[in-house]
């Protein structure tokens, strides 16, 4: 079916797009999703050191994910814990096509768009660990993973509650161009696109469905990725979601541009979707992208599970992404040695196990001032029949 | 099948104490499938209730028994469903929504409170809506800002709908089996900290009148007045004071939409001291409404101004540390109580 | 471009249909919209006698209306008052290719459906009126009119809250027939299908979007029928919508089949409409209708109506539904004279002023009980701090 | 262009009456048009606000003099561009979005209580979302059960935004130039019921401070406590009082969050009776707040029990004679202070 937005419809130059029937089936995602085709793939002009940084991106969140399963099962972690292993190419793969200062927000499952948008593991362990050196001091947790001096407007915990944030923070560098001329912070202003995550079961929310016709309509270049792992928590996405073999019909429905990509080769994903970036910033459009991608574990650490066959998660695990992009590394590129990967992952574990030392020993918000504190930024008597609310601590990030 | 049964509520209650221990799980349970059996109107739909087998496995088995037709997976339409209720009620079926939070009904707060409770009124006598919704309410689980939500404190403020706020597995199932079969919406509030609580549920079948407090345990001293989760702390705080020799009226309201200021002010004129014991923020919450109910009516019996304890005045902290002095625990109600006896 | 939904892609065989390009600009509806053509149309069945009905409850529709706008001006009707002038063909064409006990439900623009569903003009007045006789006893106003012995279930206030209860009605007119195989009221059950009309301006509200997923997925039989008269209060369609020249996206996002119906030509709405509504009523499914349509006053009384040009108005008004319909019965059907034209028109005024004057001559409801009943159906002590919920009057319509 | 103003409270506020008759819309007109000139990230987003030139007309000509990137007209999406304000005013704009009505808030339930007065919270102290939300609050203009929202009686619950509610033009336009300026979200409520209201507004530029009373009229009989378009009520209560010798103090409290309790206490010191007039639902509302706050902090002042006049407990009504009865009017200030006085 061809996309309704013109955008779409000249072929990029560079290289040619090669359409498949998406498979939901148990048989994992050999071929799933749109592939990019040729030679002249944008991929092949990325340098042997930058895939190894993305590589090593992944393997971070991979090694920190596991700490954090361990963590959780010593009660050590409280509250949801949704781990974000088998999606790893994902968070990566698309936040390296995007500038720095390009802002991000996304839902719950946060550790890894956290990570690998710059947030160090310490921080982020110790938020989970629900300590004052966490990047929320404590207060947010698992769910909540914010980080302003690398533009990511944080994890959010009300499914599809996130999706008009994406557009709004998009309209605003957008209005630092049009209407202010300058950023504000007073320096200059830039063209942005943001990048808004979401999972496969935020798409029955009215809330993406409200910001997808806004951003259509405003011209906003906001970029919807959904995070599609087909389940959300129990629910297989074709049993909520209509159209789930063609999900950027969804898209079409608000003449926004809208791509499915096989979102385990991270290669490919850079293929497809660092050019969509580019058109977004140039043109000043939103777009949708339904990312094929896959979560190894339960939707969290207290899922049973009974809804998949150990069968699928095995299958998909055959095409893993921290997998194909070390045999690329290794084989195609040459750059690499076995020696090699084991130091990453070694160097990734001891960070992890770094991290969660760091969040052990650090200490618990105290109840004083902490508890009252960044209720308001301008407090003020009566407030609150109990008490006055004091000033906290200053963030770890800031 | 029969329909809706018309509940003959001077019948005494079977006892609340014996050995047919359950889970709150369980017993809410129970309610939802006895009434499912008796009535075919009775539906239960929301997320995860029918092949997960329930995301706190409150409706376990429930899919076996009724079949996907009866009890019903949706996506995360919050909104949307709730509609469907709305409009399924109207039509004369008698949906049970269950809010996997409650939390996750503000997305859904144009339906449950525009329509739910109005729809009788503004249709002039015609149509009402007499479903319920239930699910998890309260913090306590280290869940975050956006998830603990204690809804009673927002959506009491609004006529037209009954709330109940069970604290025990006796209750849980009297008063949902009441609910069900209640001509009027009823907004049920669970705790996903009480789920696993076990406590004697008679095999009996019985329904628990709204309205009617349930005085927990006696004493002259003062007066603790709480529903849902709360009543625990009270009666914990009450054991202790005991042993001071502070002895306090426990009384658990069971619902608060309707709300029974008798038996408040019955236990006022013995005590003279009433503390409000409420999980939710304090601003406008529902112990305002107590205290102000017993100012307006029982000013006259006040030793001591009427005290309460509410959640601290701060959006619900994920650190362990934080939630738990954030709640309105056993120390702080056990404060209050001394407070209004000059005892501290 | 073709809809998704296999159901529609098999052309009806009685007629084909020819498609043109809508037109939003100012030059009125001729040929906009999808129109049947041949001379096998299914309007060509029915007769005289229905027809000369359909034209009486449309100018009945409009000489209300007029009566309502003057009772506006002299103050005897309050709040907000949303005249159907203009869009009477929608309502008496979609409402006669439904069954009788059928449920439907609208938005505040609602004395034309109620009419149109057989409530009297008094009871519609009276309610406007904020009498003890009208529909509600006077306790709902102008957008609610609710009418349960027509299965009329109310017209709504928020923007698009109707549209999860119209899936919810025909949820539970399945229920009736898959489950509980009877009737809620003990009698038999029957395939119903119900219609839920909403402004185009409801198209931007996520409550119809999670309700279109859920019809779609659970095979609700629900129509949602867009009466698309190009404004929500200001706002043109364009300005507020996005992919505004083909609404039937929105429905192909969902996996619902979707039409675009001409609306002013009330035999058009017939010949494509009753086939939707047989074919939804035998399969089950959801259906989508962008129903072309126009209002002649302002949005409310208060509307100043800068947003549109006299012109345009005009250009509309040559194609208006009544005129049309009256041509046709003159012309081709030759079963009706200016002199009975007249007559239906005179008979239709002297309704309304009846209506007006019952309205008037009837009491308001008395404070005691009518304020405090109808909030509960099973009133008990200590649901107000305040005092008891009394019972009231009996509803005049039941 | 500067950007926000840092606003020097101590100084005392122009004189509150005078001959600069203005609307109390052009009063709302007038402050964000003074705070859009002064700092380029204000903006004014909502439904028909543009083009339209407002609903109401409170943004008449504004679209003129800034343009349609500053003055934006949104479809019918509420939660979705109270969303985009979550997330500009996150990345460093101050969005000012009107809500035709309050009653239409609810859609965007969720934005606005769970992200807006949290963020700040849920985030360790990196984001706050200074964003207003403002527009048409309250009943009697019968529309209708879903139209005449009185919101403060829900949202007041919740912790983290402030809420600022004039009765009149100078107010209008004094408290919303603080809500803009204010680092913290604002719920700035209105009343269709008063756009046309006619009152002194200073030519030179102020700033009223959140959190405190004004005392608008004196007396020693009763302490009238009210907010928004009720005030207006106990005003005319006050003066039909006066004929019958009762002289009461009216304290008009401008913002509710922060509320300025020592006001109220400083004026029930004097009178002993206190009667807060607020136009929700009573359960649960800010009259029973107040009410609480009043006992907490100064019961041993209290001759009498304080009393609370809302609008009845029922969904607002359509019929003019209803609708007249169920606001909290003049009749039943007037019976409410006697009876507080002993003299019914
Ligand atoms: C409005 C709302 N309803 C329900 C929930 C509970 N909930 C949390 S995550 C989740 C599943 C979401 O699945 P998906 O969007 O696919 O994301 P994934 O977990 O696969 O990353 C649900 C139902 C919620 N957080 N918010
Ligand atoms: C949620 C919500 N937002 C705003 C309004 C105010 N409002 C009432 S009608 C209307 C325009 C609706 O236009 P449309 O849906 O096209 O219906 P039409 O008036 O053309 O019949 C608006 C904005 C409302 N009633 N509900
Ligand atoms: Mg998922
Ligand atoms: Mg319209």
């Amino acid at each position: 079916m061809q996309n309704a937005n013109p955008a779409s419809s000249t072929p990029p130059d560079l290289y040619s797009i090669t359409s498949s029937k998406v498979h939901l089936g148990p048989e994992g995602f050999t071929g799933a999703g749109r592939r990019a085709a040729g030679t002249q793939r944008p991929s092949a002009a990325v340098s042997n050191a930058t895939l190894l940084r993305w590589l090593k991106e992944m393997i971070s969140i991979r090694e920190f994910e596991n700490r954090c399963a361990q963590a959780y099962q010593q009660a050590k972690i409280g509250g949801f814990c949704h781990l974000y292993i088998g999606q790893e190419a994902l968070a990566v793969g698309t936040i390296n096509c995007v500038e720095k200062d390009d802002p991000i927000v996304t839902a719950y499952r946060d550790h890894g768009h956290a990570l690998a948008r710059g947030m160090s593991m310490r921080a982020c362990m110790a938020e989970m660990f629900g300590k004052i050196t966490g990047c929320a001091k404590g207060k947010g947790g698992s769910m909540h993973m914010f980080d302003k001096p690398n533009w990511n407007f944080g994890g959010h915990g009300i499914v599809g509650a996130q999706t008009p944030l994406g557009a709004g923070l998009a309209f605003a560098a957008k209005y630092e161009v049009e209407v202010m001329k300058r950023a504000v912070d007073g320096g200059p202003a830039k063209r942005k696109v943001s990048l808004c995550y979401l999972g496969d079961g935020a798409l029955n929310q009215g809330a993406l469905h409200e910001a997808m016709n806004l951003s259509g309509l405003m011209n906003i270049p906001v970029i919807y990725i959904v995070e599609n792992n087909r389940y959300s928590m129990g629910t297989a996405i074709e049993r909520g979601t209509t159209m789930a073999h063609d999900l950027t019909a969804k898209a079409r429905a608000y003449g926004i541009e809208g791509l499915q990509i096989d979102g385990m080769d991270i290669l490919n994903i850079y293929d497809l979707f660092k050019p969509l970036v580019d058109r977004c910033r140039e043109t000043s459009r939103p777009a949708f992208v339904d990312l094929l991608t896959y979560r190894y574990q339960g939707h969290s650490m207290s899922d049973p599970q009974k809804y998949r066959k150990k069968d699928e998660v095995d299958a998909v695990k055959t095409t893993d992404s921290i997998e194909l992009l070390a045999r690329h590394l290794m084989g195609e590129r040459k750059c690499m040695s076995e020696a090699d990967y084991d130091a990453i992952v070694a160097e990734a574990k001891a960070a992890a196990i770094d991290a969660v030392e760091f969040a052990e020993s650090s200490a618990t918000p105290e109840v004083e001032p902490e508890l009252w504190s960044d209720v308001y930024s301008n407090p003020q008597p009566g407030l609150s029949p109990q008490r006055e609310y004091p000033t906290g601590a200053k963030n770890p990030l800031l | 099948m029969a329909y809706s049964r018309s509940v003959d509520f001077s019948q005494p209650l079977p006892s609340f104490t014996g050995d047919r221990a359950i889970q709150f799980r369980e017993a809410l349970r129970e309610a939802m499938s006895e009434e499912m059996r008796r009535d075919d109107r009775v539906f239960l739909m929301g997320e995860e209730v029918a092949y997960y087998q329930g995301a706190y496995k409150i409706s376990q088995g429930m899919l076996d028994e009724f079949g996907p037709q009866r009890v019903i997976d949706t996506p995360i339409s919050e909104n949307g469903f709730a509609g469907m209720a709305v409009g399924a009620s109207m039509y004369g079926l008698r949906p049970i929504i269950e809010f996997m939070s409650w939390s996750f009904s503000l997305v859904a707060a144009d339906q449950i409170l525009n329509n739910v409770p109005k729809m009788l009124y503004m249709s002039g006598g015609q149509w009402g809506c007499p479903c319920v919704f239930r699910g998890n309410d309260g913090a306590g689980g280290q869940l975050g800002s956006t998830h603990s939500w204690c809804v009673e404190g927002l959506y009491s403020n609004v006529p037209g709908m009954k709330i109940a706020i069970p604290s025990n597995p006796y209750d849980a199932k009297g008063l949902l089996k009441t609910a069900i079969v209640d001509d009027d919406p009823v907004f049920f509030l669970e705790s996903e900290r009480m789920l696993s609580d076990k406590g004697h549920v008679p095999a009996e079948e019985y329904y628990i009148p709204f309205g009617k407090a349930h005085l927990r345990r006696e004493g002259n001293d003062c007066t603790l007045v709480s529903f849902g989760r709360p009543v625990n702390f009270c009666l914990e705080a009450a054991q202790e004071l005991e042993k001071e020799g502070i002895n306090v009226d426990v009384l658990d309201m069971r619902t608060i939409k309707p709300l029974d200021t008798e038996s408040i002010i019955r236990s006022l004129k013995k005590t003279g001291r009433v503390v409000v014991v409420d999980q939710c923020w304090p601003f406008a919450s529902v112990a305002s409404e107590v205290i102000t109910q017993v100012c307006e009516r029982a000013f006259d019996y006040l030793d001591h101004q009427p005290l309460r304890v509410n959640s601290d005045d701060v959006p619900s902290p994920y650190a362990k540390n934080l939630e738990a002095e954030f709640l309105p625990h056993k120390g702080k109600i056990i404060k209050a109580v001394k407070a209004s006896l000059h005892k501290l």
